[in-house]
């Protein structure tokens, strides 16, 4: 397919895997957050808003010794994790979505409570005027008021996904087939003296996605506001 | 049943090309993670199932063996390399006369706080008398391979890098070779691991075979130094 | 029943206000801008928070309840549509428990002309078009009680006149009280039960319109509004050739143009006080149609120059708003017979 | 002068209206909800592009211009302040280039009852304030014309007189002519020099408010309003113990409540053909003060069952409604001489 | 100052300086971009966002490859601007900077694009309704009316930029005091066997950075809401 090895093809296929499931599961917490820091006071704000946003500020190397240490085979989590449920992250592209997962985050959630700080408390005040419960305004106004902030932040989440490497390369190693996504992928070609072109095509890959992934975004964002007769 | 799986081998990135090429020699397909001998030395501890470590430094190696003694089944130091001096524009100079005559260039190194690649550049500089001239013209990469590129790209001037990178590497030229007797010997060190308390059996056999005549071969066309067992 | 007791202070204004709105009907608040209608109606239900106030619905109180627990139906001055949500999905929305005794939901978007605009966005609206969707979307939402801000400020007078009844029928017939604000002396003459003046935050006073807009004491307050008479009168007859029907009250027969009443139905009246004319005999020769019989009561000053006439005519009490001038030079005083005229034009139901 | 064809389609309404407005003065567009007046405007201001109008602004064709190249002085809807921005901040936006003629800021702030305000965020408004400010802010920008979509729509009766007054100085004093939409007649009588009527995107007729009003023609859209008279008349004295000032025209005197212009001062009085009584002879022990004599011009049929009786009074000519009835029981015919009887309090300045 | 060594102190420093220049002179360009994005429709305007948004999916290393290949010495960007104005981001805290920029720059368009495009095109219809030019109007009415979500962008490119590594460590090096900024040393001490220690500190004085920085933008954003009296 598109003249591409098979390794590379791996890479594409386990990315845009990881990033998925990264992003299709992130979007629920990151949405709640969102919305606990858009409308509601609570003690511990600060400090939760400062935990969220630590992925952004650390470098992603340290994220990912720290996702070792706590998510590891031997971590406290992750042991318990194992114990109760069965779950392992080691060194699968489990690991490797948490990784991505963790990273998205705050950009995530910053989007969104962007986007649901715009939404006019008066429709909301409204809604309950009429009955809906504060869980039926969230759902019927707050959100598709808010929809085309959410897609957007949906997808800058999955875009930053996919670009995920050094908390991956950190927490889940480079197994190809198993954990190594595409950016990985890359990083081993330029550690090939004649890896360059297959390096310069994962490049262009990512690029592509990349491209495509804004795109759609911004389609959708656009449809949204049709929807809301903006434009 | 777990003897039939192919071997999981972690390795120093700076091994990624020659490995790949042995293990095809072989006709086994090894799962490979190559990263940097730090990371995977980490990953190991915390229970990566791993059955080969290949360090490319052996400090980690030895942090391993302190941290988690109880998986090795056996090791082996079996490969050395050398430093080069690697330039982007082509020189006719010894590198002292290099370093000491020019005013603004820099040469990229391996972090020497780190990695094993700079911890060797600065035992040598400092042997050449060189080491307190150059500290502020150092560029210190995250990796050798980085530190390549700079002077691949013409970003810096000069680079010390390992010989096994710069014999294969396109658009720079060498300088010289450092002399071994100036920097401690670069030794890439294997373990053999347990998973689960047992041994794979095909890792055995490439863990036994890294220095076989074939492979011998192959390392030396990457430009590494076998060592005798 | 809805019993508040309201106080919130804003940086500009204090609001201290309690009244009690009719059980059934229509209860308006009538002020002038500024003067914390919309904060009142906001505090009623539950959109803003003020710790000091009370608000007892039917016996309940309500005041820690939450917004959706109050069983409001609101129509905001700014209409407030789901800009997301088509018309028809905006007059789905309201969610209070199902009643027994709701509006026909065909019946409310035809009499309110909204059938053809059911499948737009609420941008796609022009100005009325927006207002009338609220207040169906108020009036569909099961509401145990309207609260209505200013509804048909941007309607003309041809839709105003037809939604008018609809409201009125929904607050006695499908006993949900509203609770309106407006500034239309018009709409609380026509519509309301109980009048509540307030100004600056404070309550004023309150009365059926009728006794407020003769009360001198407000007459202020209602200067350049139209006080007036509302008669209990029974459909006569209709009188075809001249577009004329009959009405019959304790007073006497008032021709009016014609309306669709059946013969025998009973309707409100509205005579303005300053569309009577006092006469000592009956003229001839003379235009207006309507001549009844009344005796004077008494006299109350609107101000320095113009005044009430408080009359008797059957057994109902009606004023006309006269000069002194024509006081003086009729020389009406109390006990004095007299005629009321009124043209027949300028009566409208 | 702004000469306008608009020709705009949309999914629901398709207009198509040419018209000119007044050089000095007020032109009114006067129609039902929905029937794309604030389109009209929005295309006029050039908020709605649309290829195929055209706008001609004192003879300049401003069809392609930029919005902000048009000079107009746009008040909306609904408000539109910039949420940001304090009252003040509001009213000095406006950024057109400095004209000659231009209403004296305080003067306006005054008038509009908005000093108070002028440090407050438009969130912290009501809904009348904050349509006095738009209102203000647009008065203010030094705009060439001004176009207003409803500005008084939620305001009460007593600040509606007070700035009707106003908004015609604007337009004629400062020479800064408005095209005024409203649904309310009593501000079209009081405000405009030109009607137009729309409905349904078509122009239906336009012309002076009084030729209109008693046209058959348009009886049907404008029924249910008050047409009305409009005298020219001069204050001839001040009776301060009846509270009455007596104007004079060409038909003879006029009292009514006392006014503040000053003897001598020329005014526009409006007298409602409902609110005139026709008699064939001066009757007496009657309450109303003026008594006009008339002469019988013609009559016209607003209905099956009501009439405008047109007449001449003095050099003017005025309108009375009546019901056929009436016009057939007093025998009015043409040339009739006969007296027309107004009662002091239904007149307003 | 706090037990903070000479070596955290430089690398504390020089982190502030890179990340509040690389933020504030990618401000316009963001602002210029996610207003050009948001309200209008122009050729190129697919290739341009993917371009924007590249450095969002791709490994940070190979962007900072990239900035190697184009702003280094020999790069074709990078000799040109030294031919012309002697400007050099060989080695230094301005190729950190631009580093960091770089990797920010999507960030803060999307964020500032999301917030443009809140603003109610009506309130931009009355001020030029009003006379405003298309200018003034954005300058008078689009920026204040979006000020929360700019302010928000802002605090997000900064942390971006405090936290960036792989472009930077791959573009300028580690070298102490010139373009070693707070994650560099972090990650140094993280792969220096006995580093614990220090990587501990370091660690935490990111985290607090991150915490004051998303706070200040917090109260930002807040205050820019009380502005508009949203709440
Ligand atoms: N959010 C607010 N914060 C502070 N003051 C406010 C706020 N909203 C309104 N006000 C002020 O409170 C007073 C009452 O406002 P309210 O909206 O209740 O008036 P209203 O009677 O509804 O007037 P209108 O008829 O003009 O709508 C006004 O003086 C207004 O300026
Ligand atoms: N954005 C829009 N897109 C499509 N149709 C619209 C849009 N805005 C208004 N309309 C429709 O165009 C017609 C004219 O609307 P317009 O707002 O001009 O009416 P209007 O005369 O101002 O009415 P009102 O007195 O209720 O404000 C209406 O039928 C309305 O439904
Ligand atoms: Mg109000
Ligand atoms: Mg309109």
């Amino acid at each position: 397919m598109f003249g591409l090895s098979e390794f590379e093809l791996a890479a594409l296929g386990l990315s845009l895997k990881i990033a998925l499931i990264a992003t299709l599961l992130t979007l629920p917490l990151a949405l709640i957050l969102a919305w606990l820091f858009a409308r509601c006071q609570f003690k511990g704000r600060n400090l939760l808003l400062g935990i969220v946003h630590l992925p952004l500020v650390m470098p992603p190397v340290v994220i990912g010794l720290f996702l070792l240490t706590a998510f590891g085979k031997q971590g406290y989590i992750g042991s318990w994790l194992y114990d109760l449920f069965g779950i392992s992250f080691a060194f699968n592209w489990k690991g490797a979505a948490l990784a991505a997962a963790v990273m998205a985050l705050p950009l995530m959630v910053r989007s969104i409570q962007l986007a649901i700080e715009n939404v006019p408390t008066k429709l909301e005040k409204a809604a309950r005027s009429l009955g809906s419960s504060s869980l039926k305004t969230f759902f019927t106004i707050t959100i598709p008021l808010s929809i085309s902030g959410i897609a957007g932040a949906t997808i800058l989440g999955f875009a930053r996904s996919l670009g995920e490497f050094g908390a991956t390369i950190t927490f889940v190693s480079n197994i190809p087939g198993k954990t190594q996504t595409l950016p990985l992928a890359l990083y081993t070609m330029t550690q090939v003296p004649d890896g360059e072109a297959s390096a310069y095509r994962l490049a262009i890959i990512s690029a592509v996605l990349a491209l495509l992934a804004i795109i759609a975004s911004e389609i959708m964002a656009r449809k949204a506001r049709q929807q809301l007769g903006k434009s | 049943a777990k003897a039939e799986t192919p071997p999981t081998v972690f390795a120093a990135a700076s091994l990624t090309a020659a490995l790949d090429e042995i293990a095809q020699s072989k006709k086994i397909k090894p799962q490979f993670s190559f990263a940097s001998s730090g990371a995977l030395a980490r990953q190991i501890a915390s229970g990566a199932p791993a059955d080969i470590f290949i360090s490319a430094n052996i400090k980690w190696a030895d942090w391993l063996k302190t941290t988690t003694s109880d998986i090795i089944v056996n090791e082996k130091t079996f490969l050395s390399n050398s430093l080069a001096v690697v330039s982007y524009q082509p020189q006719t100079q010894t590198i002292k006369k290099l370093f000491q005559n020019e005013n603004d260039f820099f040469v990229a190194i391996g972090d020497p706080t780190h990695t094993p690649a700079g911890i060797y550049a600065k035992q040598s500089l400092e042997y050449l008398n060189l080491w307190k001239e150059l500290t502020n013209k150092l560029a210190p990469s995250s990796n050798v391979r980085a530190a390549l590129y700079l002077v691949q790209s013409g970003a810096a001037d000069y680079g010390i890098v390992y010989k096994s990178d710069a014999l294969n590497a396109q658009n720079i030229h060498l300088v010289d070779i450092l002399p071994k007797n100036s920097h401690e010997p670069i030794l890439y060190q294997a373990l053999l691991l347990k998973q689960d308390n047992q041994i794979n059996a095909k890792a055995t056999s490439l863990f036994d075979n890294l220095s076989d005549t074939d492979a011998i071969t192959i390392w030396k066309k990457f430009g590494f130094q076998p060592l005798k067992n | 029943m809805l019993d508040v007791m309201i106080k919130s202070a804003r940086q500009s204004i204090e609001i201290d206000a309690s009244f009690k709105c009719v059980q059934e009907g229509i209860t308006t608040l009538f002020g002038p801008s500024g003067s914390g209608k919309s904060t009142i109606l906001n505090v009623i239900a539950g959109l803003d928070r003020s710790e000091s106030s009370k608000i007892i619905l039917n016996n309940l109180d309500i005041t820690k309840r939450p917004t959706e627990a109050r069983r409001f139906g609101y129509v905001f001055q700014d209409n407030c549509l789901f800009p997301h949500m088509t018309v028809k999905q905006n007059l789905s929305y309201g969610s209070h428990p199902a009643r027994s005794n709701t509006p026909n939901r065909n019946e409310v978007i035809d009499l309110l002309d909204i059938r053809h605009l059911l499948n737009r966005k609420p941008s796609k609206l022009s100005g009325g078009e927006g207002q009338r969707v609220a207040i169906a979307r108020a009036l569909l939402s099961n509401a145990e009680m309207l609260l209505m801000d200013e509804p048909l400020s941007s309607l003309d007078n041809k839709l105003k006149k037809e939604i008018m009844p609809l409201l009125r029928r929904i607050a006695t017939d499908f006993k949900c009280p509203i609770l309106y604000v407006s500034h239309s002396f018009d709409e609380v003459c026509q519509l309301s039960d109980k009048l509540i003046l307030i100004n600056n935050g404070k309550i004023l006073g309150s009365g059926s319109p009728q006794d407020m807009m003769t009360n001198p004491k407000y007459a202020d307050q209602l200067d350049g509004f139209d006080a007036g008479n509302l008669l209990n009168v029974v459909v006569k007859s209709h009188d075809h050739e001249f577009g004329l029907t009959n009405l019959e009250f304790s007073g006497g027969i008032i021709p009016v143009p014609l309306i669709k009443d059946e013969v025998g139905s009973f309707i409100r009246l509205r005579i303005r006080a300053r569309d009577i004319t006092l006469a000592t005999s009956i003229p001839t020769g003379i235009s207006t149609l309507i001549r009844l019989p009344a005796t004077v009561n008494y006299i109350t000053d609107v101000n320095q120059t113009h005044s009430y006439v408080h009359v008797t005519c059957g057994t109902e009490v009606m004023i006309i708003h006269l000069t002194r001038k024509s006081i003086q030079s009729l020389g009406i005083e109390k006990n004095k017979p007299i005629f009321c005229l009124v043209k027949s034009v300028t009566l409208e139901n």
